[in-house]
């Protein structure tokens, strides 16, 4: 149906000539400014990946730091064009809030971390702690419930900031610090002494994290949705920012010549160039590199893949596919 | 009820009017301060008001150039009737200088800023005509020296020369005097009356709320004596002074020139 | 010639056009048209924002569960409340830090700004350096410090600093023990309201008998004991109806008595030493401007110098005080919302924070957190206005 | 009769003068003074010695990374690889030449203004309030005259902070003035609203209004309408100065005596040219010292944007907190900041008072 | 080395000695003001004191009341020493009432409230009684139907009166007076002295700088005259002014008569 009519954010987006992307105040490997003030991480790894699909360049992004509090305020405001930052995807969420999950790139769950001089061993043993959280989160919200589940009583002591919250666990202001998984791995290396903290096995929540996009401009989350597919279905088809070079000239596979553009006009059909997903894997990478750069293997981080890994690898990541 | 036509209505049979006040009243609030005033003053007239403090002196000449507003009667500047009309306030503000008992310089400005403001803001005046005319009064009242010096260095008399030059670069065709001297040491009111003097030689029509009976006596055509809001008594000098016709009028002339 | 008018002599009337009145008229009513047309478009771009962006308005929320927990709360609350009950919560929060705020502040900055005024040059010197050191610092820094630098600095709960068995200092918090009254308590209760009106009674008595008499009655011991030994009479004669709750350390807190969490006392003595660095300037250039001629004429009149400070000086003085130490209280209210900063559970952390992220309703959250502060203001201003006319009015 | 005698000046007895003499008087003039001193004095005996211990004697100056502070008292080093983040925020370092530059310039002009006897303050002035702040953007931001962009979310530290609130106080200024205006107007209407404004963001806490600047102006603004995250905080501060400024002024205004409006109407001047020609430049000459001292209120109140994501000097400081090869060191982070804080604000209220005392003592130019 | 006794020894000799000052000095710092003060003053004695301005004349009437501190000598009020005990100096000002130049009423109480403040918290009198004392003193000094305004609505003069009932009503032994005069336009100067001389008649004990040298002459028993710190002079007012013995007095009544 030839060149898809474009909706209002799409068209601003495109006008200007840059991706707002809306991100957190620094979680390593998800996203935080490093010394030269360059974000980095995961999450900031998708809004590259939509801007490379956009404009053909990764680099036009601009950065939003926003504590838990104000992201889903400056979402809806438009005061940025897509949230990537470590946000659940829930119902209400989808629903009172006015706003569309694209997809999870990070399958989670809530977890616990105490200090190993506690002597704690489980998440049952955690009654009448006092519990470190970030406000305005859906963390929050399940330590609740699970507390209530389990008939255990808790104080809670909440910041605005992860910085603030690990801080005050170091401190030891608190017994516990809740989070997602993923995000406790990242701030344990925050600690003093990370050595001395440990992650709690059980996970009470499911936390599906995803980018998020405001409703009403389906041309833009279709873009947003399909740019994050394009990073898992790039791993799956084996493309990495290395050989996909040689991939395009070379490769005669017609999902991968499709994928990059080589033929059926895909990029056309989301009103992008046909470039989108070659200048996506060229610039971002894939899903595994991604991982690997910012939370897996290469980082000081360390989380194994587990449910992140491809669904025929083991793990639940899993996108349609680019036909 | 007198028999013959007062100073006020014979000077109003004449032609060339350039106050004319007929039947004004004012209030503060409930209070009466001016009642039923008449009074016409001729082109080139010299007039000196006098009357116990409170009599409403200020109040009359302040209404002349609306710095307050008379709530019955006319009051006509130039054949030009004092309404609410801002358009026309702005036009007899133009015509009518004032010299106030403080002086009220602008501290914030030189002596010659003080003399050229109006003329270049309200007159329009390029700079530099504006600055040669304040020369030209300032010199008029021997103050030309002191043009670059600000108000806060000037003693009282040369402040209230100045404030008599501001008033003069607007080249009004009637100056107001609100007892210009009354604030000033017995030196200073002399060099003060000497320029008012000189200024009514000249042929300025003058309208002068002044307790200085020498001055009154040497240049007013006219003394008008006021008490409780009302105009009492309006005379020549000789006549006012030598045989005043009302008896409150006495009673003050008898306190003032005891000083 | 002249307008048709009642008054034939009233001064005529200019056409409309140049009427001053008529221009003040039409000004005020473009001025007026041009706010309500910025309001009406402020409001039409936010409905229609809204409107477009699927987010529900409306209070309706308020009736929601809240679902997450609150650190400190005086009213009872847990996560199955309401998110109108996160609003109470955090109002009574903000109001307990502002008024211990503000009752500390004023002590804090009477005592230094009358050192600052002492012939003691060492004292005099320290007060000049507190006051200098202390508002030349932001207040959220110090809020800050105070939380992260100094009480992260406290022990673990087992290692707590503690007086006997009785109150107890952690990072977690001061522990006291809470009295628990027992079964005829409320007696104990009545005897010291009753000793409480007996006092007052007893005070008015003696002043009118130093009026009548001029005979001094020194109340001070009489009050002291009716107000300690009748309800304490009481008390042993029923038995002793009242426990005490200790704090002790249960797995990982300490359990039962009362709490200070970290979080306020970090705020309260940032707040309170902020604010006081401001009023103890205030008090001594009070103090400063009742002339010295005031103590000389009251000292030679015979008055000691307690009576001088309090019969004479500070009434003179107060006048001047007042009006600039309500602008102090209004600024420790507002500023009081900095426990946003350290996690300390007030209203604009609890619900222009967390419930405002868990529900987006953003413009109803911060209108109502600014209607709370507004009113706030408004009536410490009505207060201290009331107040100063009191103490002002006696001159005339 | 005693034959009267010139009495020779004898010196006072020991105990009045000297040492001896100032001790007793300043120390020891009565048993509750002698008390406090020695209190005082323990006091101090108790909390010098570890402070200066702490920052001094056994603080570490010299190194590149943490390993360097093993003296156990402060470590500096961690503000030393710190300090050009902390004055210039995210800004690249080989421009901060161009933030230097603003600097200097804006101190240069400042100086001229401060020094009573250089001439032409009026123009110097104009530059500063009108011409400058441009002048400083197209600097800082570039993009003009082939200087690279640097862009507002790169900027912080110290940098911003002294933005925040000079673009603050200027731009409140104008909209300050027509409030006080309009405060003292005859016109009930007018007046009405400009006291509702001025009260309205009076009794609000300023977080709150950036909170609301920061995520609600989207929201009020027709769709697409997009304005910098620097930019929307700056309007909520003016916003908020605003109504402070016009108190200030109102105090000035109040205090020109009636005869000024007076003598100005005599001459002809319609209400606008009176009180831009004659009442407005003596109130605001009048209210400078208050204008510092709202100065320095906002220069400690612009703090408060670190809570909503920007990074000013004492933002910029925390986020260094969670530097992990840098962790542990939030009180020299915190006594630097305060340090940096103190003496811009004591400078500043010091500079006001001399002004109180050059006003007070009937200064005329 | 003298001849005859001077005035203050020959007092000294009476048995009712109310101020007694001895060998007194005083220092501002390394500044010598009063050196070796001698006075002593009987009951009901009227003394002045006078001497140019900086001689120290307040310094001394004040060090009487211990507003100032000395630093050597002795001060006997009513034979009780003046030393730094607190009580002894309470004891002394209850019986000491003094009159500043700037009158120094409490501004925030009224007239009436001025002069009971005192009887009420110092010497304990029911208020009634206090008020019924106050308004004989301001009947005294005809201020009665002032009573219940506030020292901000009174003149000059009536505010000095209402200081002097002030003291007044403490029942004072001794009166120090401090240029009472001198703050005061001349009409207020008349009135205010009327109610001094009324009370030197009436046989109070009064020390009192001035420098109204009619007062002096017509009341005063003895006439001190003070020059850098020390007591120059003292004498019975006529000798005092017709017939000065040291010059310094001659010098300093010569010029102060010219008015
Ligand atoms: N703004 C005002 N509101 C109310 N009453 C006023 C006002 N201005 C003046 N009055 C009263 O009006 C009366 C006349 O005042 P006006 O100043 O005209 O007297 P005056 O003859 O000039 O006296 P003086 O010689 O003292 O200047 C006085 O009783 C005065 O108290
Ligand atoms: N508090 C003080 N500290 C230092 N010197 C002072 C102080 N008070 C007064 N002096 C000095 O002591 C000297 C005597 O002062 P004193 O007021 O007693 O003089 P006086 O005779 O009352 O003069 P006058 O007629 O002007 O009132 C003066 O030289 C004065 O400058
Ligand atoms: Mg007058
Ligand atoms: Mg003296």
């Amino acid at each position: 149906a030839g060149a898809a009519h474009a909706g209002a954010t799409f068209d601003a987006v495109k006008k200007k000539g840059y991706v707002q992307c809306g991100v957190s105040t620094g979680l390593p490997g998800f996203s935080n400014a490093d010394d030269k003030g360059q974000w980095k991480g995961m999450d900031v790894d998708v809004c590259r990946a939509v801007a490379a699909a956009m404009f053909g360049d990764a680099s036009k992004v601009r950065y939003t730091p926003l504590t838990a509090k104000e992201r889903f305020t400056a979402l809806q405001s438009g005061e940025i064009d897509i949230l990537s930052r470590n946000t659940t995807w829930t119902l209400t969420r989808d629903t009172s809030l006015g706003i569309n999950f694209a997809g999870v790139n990070y399958y989670d769950g809530q977890g616990f971390m105490v200090k190993k001089s506690l002597g704690v061993k489980s998440a049952k043993d955690l009654n009448g702690a006092t519990v470190c959280v970030q406000a305005g989160t859906t963390t929050e919200l399940n330590l609740a419930d699970y507390f209530r589940s389990q008939h255990m009583q808790f104080k809670p002591v909440t910041f605005d900031t992860s910085d603030a919250t690990v801080k005050a666990f170091d401190a030891g202001r608190c017994d516990v610090l809740t989070s997602d998984q993923s995000q406790l791995y990242a701030l344990r290396i925050l600690l003093a002494n990370p050595a001395g903290a440990e992650v709690l096995p059980e996970i009470i929540s499911k936390e599906p994290l995803g980018p998020s996009v405001r409703q009403g401009d389906d041309e833009w989350f279709n873009l947003v949705k399909w740019s994050l597919f394009a990073m898992l279905d790039a791993e799956n088809l084996g493309i990495t920012s290395k050989n996909v070079d040689t991939l395009k000239t070379d490769s005669k596979n017609p999902s991968i010549q499709r994928f990059l553009g080589v033929n059926g006009g895909m990029g056309k059909l989301m009103g992008v160039s046909d470039e989108w997903a070659y200048d996506i894997v060229k610039q971002v990478g894939n899903y595994s590199e991604s991982f690997d750069r910012n939370v897996g293997k290469d980082s000081p981080l360390k989380i194994r893949r587990g449910l992140n890994a491809l669904w025929n690898e083991g793990g639940i990541q899993y996108a349609p596919p680019i036909r | 009820m007198t028999e013959a036509p007062t100073l006020t209505e014979r000077a109003a049979g004449n032609a060339d009017l350039m106050i004319e006040i007929v039947g004004m009243h004012k209030w503060y609030g409930e209070f009466h301060v001016l009642k039923d005033i008449n009074l016409s003053v001729r082109k080139g007239e010299r007039i000196v008001v006098c009357g116990p403090s409170g009599s409403g002196k200020s109040t009359m000449i302040r209404c002349i150039n609306r710095l307050e507003e008379h709530q019955r009667g006319r009051i006509l500047v130039e054949g030009v009737e004092l309404t609410e009309d801002v358009k026309k306030i702005e036009l007899i503000r133009k015509e009518v200088g004032m010299v106030f008992q403080h002086f009220n310089l602008f501290p914030h400005l030189s002596v010659l800023d003080n003399c050229c403001l109006a003329p270049i803001w309200v007159r329009k005046m390029p700079r530099k005509l504006a600055e040669e005319q304040a020369m030209k009064y300032l010199e008029r009242v021997q103050i030309a020296n002191q043009a670059h010096k600000f108000p806060g260095q000037l003693s009282g008399g040369q402040q209230q020369r100045v404030a008599i030059a501001r008033s003069l670069c607007m080249n009004p065709k009637i100056m107001l005097f609100d007892e210009p001297t009354s604030a000033l040491d017995p030196e200073m009111i002399k060099e003060v009356l000497e320029v008012m003097t000189g200024l009514a030689e000249d042929g300025m029509t003058m309208v002068c709320v002044t307790h200085e009976m020498g001055f009154a006596k040497q240049v007013a055509d006219r003394v008008i004596f006021m008490d409780a809001g009302q105009i009492v008594e309006e005379n020549e000098p000789t006549e006012f002074f030598n045989n005043p016709r009302n008896e409150r009028t006495r009673l003050f002339l008898s306190q003032i020139l005891q000083h | 010639m002249s307008s048709p008018s009642k008054d034939p002599l009233a001064p005529a009337r200019p056409n409309w056009m140049s009427n001053p009145r008529v221009r003040a008229l039409i000004f005020q009513a473009l001025v007026l048209a041009a706010v309500f047309a910025l309001l009406g478009y402020i409001f039409h771009n936010t409905v229609s924002n809204l409107e477009q962006r699927g987010i529900t308005t409306g209070f309706g929320f308020l009736d929601r569960e809240a679902g997450f927990g609150i650190i400190q709360s005086l009213i009872p609350y847990t996560p199955a409340s309401t998110y109108g009950r996160t609003f109470l919560v955090g109002l009574v929060n903000t109001l307990l830090v502002s008024a211990l705020g503000i009752v500390l502040a004023t002590l804090l900055g009477l005592i230094i700004g009358i050192a600052r005024l002492s012939k003691n040059w060492l004292i005099a010197r320290l007060a000049a350096i507190y006051i200098e050191t202390f508002r030349n610092i932001p207040l959220l820094l110090q809020v800050l410090f105070w939380y992260f630098a100094v009480l992260q600095a406290l022990p673990s709960p087992r290692q707590s600093l503690s007086i006997g068995e009785w109150a107890f200092l952690n990072i977690r918090g001061v522990y006291l023990p809470e009295p628990v009254p027992g079964q005829g308590f409320g007696w104990v209760v009545l005897a010291l309201a009753i000793a409480v009106a007996l006092v007052i009674w007893l005070r008015r008595w003696a002043h009118r008998r130093q009026l009548r008499t001029g005979q001094p009655f020194h109340t001070i011991y009489v009050s002291a004991g009716l107000l300690l030994g009748l309800p304490a009479v009481v008390f042993l004669f029923l038995g002793m109806p009242l426990t005490w709750s200790l704090p002790s350390l249960h797995g990982f807190n300490f359990t039962g008595g009362i709490t200070m969490i970290p979080e306020l006392t970090a705020l309260l003595v940032a707040l309170t030493i902020y604010t006081a660095s401001s009023i103890a300037e205030i008090v001594r250039s009070g103090i400063l401007a009742v002339s010295h001629g005031q103590t000389e004429a009251a000292y030679s009149l015979g008055l000691n110098p307690g009576n001088t400070t309090r019969l004479v000086v500070l009434p003179q003085a107060l006048r001047v005080i007042v009006p600039p130490l309500t602008s102090q209280y209004l600024n420790l209210v507002k500023n009081s919302s900095l426990a946003t900063a350290i996690g300390y559970p007030d209203l604009v952390n609890v619900f222009a924070g967390t419930t405002l992220n868990q529900t987006g309703q953003a413009v109803v959250i911060i209108g109502m957190t600014m209607g709370v502060y507004l009113t706030l203001s408004l009536l410490i201003s009505l207060f201290m206005n009331w107040y100063n006319q009191r103490v002002a009015l006696i001159e005339r | 009769m005693k034959e009267y005698q010139p009495h020779p000046d004898l010196p006072p007895p020991v105990s009045q003068v000297g040492v001896l003499g100032w001790f007793r008087r300043n120390l020891f003039s009565s048993p509750l003074n002698s008390l406090l001193t020695v209190v005082a004095l323990y006091l101090l005996y108790l909390s010098v010695p570890p402070v200066i211990e702490w920052a001094f004697i056994k603080a570490s100056w010299v190194g590149s990374d943490r390993s360097a502070c093993t003296a156990g008292g402060a470590c500096w080093v961690f503000i030393e690889a710190r300090f050009g983040q902390f004055i210039y925020g995210f800004y690249p370092p080989d421009q901060w030449w161009r933030v230097n530059l603003g600097a200097l310039l804006l101190v240069a002009a400042l100086i001229w203004l401060m020094l009573p006897r250089l001439p032409a303050k009026r123009w110097v002035g104009v530059f500063v309030l009108l011409i400058y702040p441009f002048l400083a953007f197209a600097l800082f931001h570039g993009g003009v005259a082939g200087l690279p962009v640097v862009r507002t979310t790169q900027w912080g530290g110290l940098m911003l902070t002294l933005i925040l609130s000079s673009v603050g106080i200027v731009a409140a200024l104008p909209f300050g003035i027509l409030l006080a205006l309009g405060r003292r107007s005859k016109m009930p209407i007018v007046r009405a609203l400009c006291v509702a404004f001025i009260e309205l963001w009076r009794g609000v806490p300023l977080i709150t209004v950036l909170f609301m600047a920061s995520v609600m102006l989207p929201l009020f603004m027709p769709e697409g309408a997009d304005v910098d995250k620097l930019m929307r905080a700056l309007i909520g501060i003016a916003l908020f100065q605003s109504a402070y400024i016009a108190e200030v002024v109102r105090g000035g205004l109040q205090a020109i005596p009636r005869g000024q409006q007076e003598a100005a109407e005599s001459l002809g001047l319609n209400y606008w040219k009176l009180m831009a020609l004659v009442i407005l430049p003596q109130a605001l000459k009048l209210v400078i010292p208050g204008l510092v001292t709202t100065f320095i209120e906002l220069f400690k109140d612009t703090t408060l944007v670190s809570i909503i994501g920007l990074f000013d000097l004492l933002g910029i400081v925390q986020s260094a907190f969670t530097d992990p090869k840098w962790l542990g060191f939030a009180l020299e982070g915190f006594v630097f900041a305060g340090a940096l804080y103190w003496l811009f604000c004591f400078g500043m209220s010091r500079y006001s008072m001399h002004l109180e005392r050059r006003f007070d003592t009937g200064h005329k130019r």
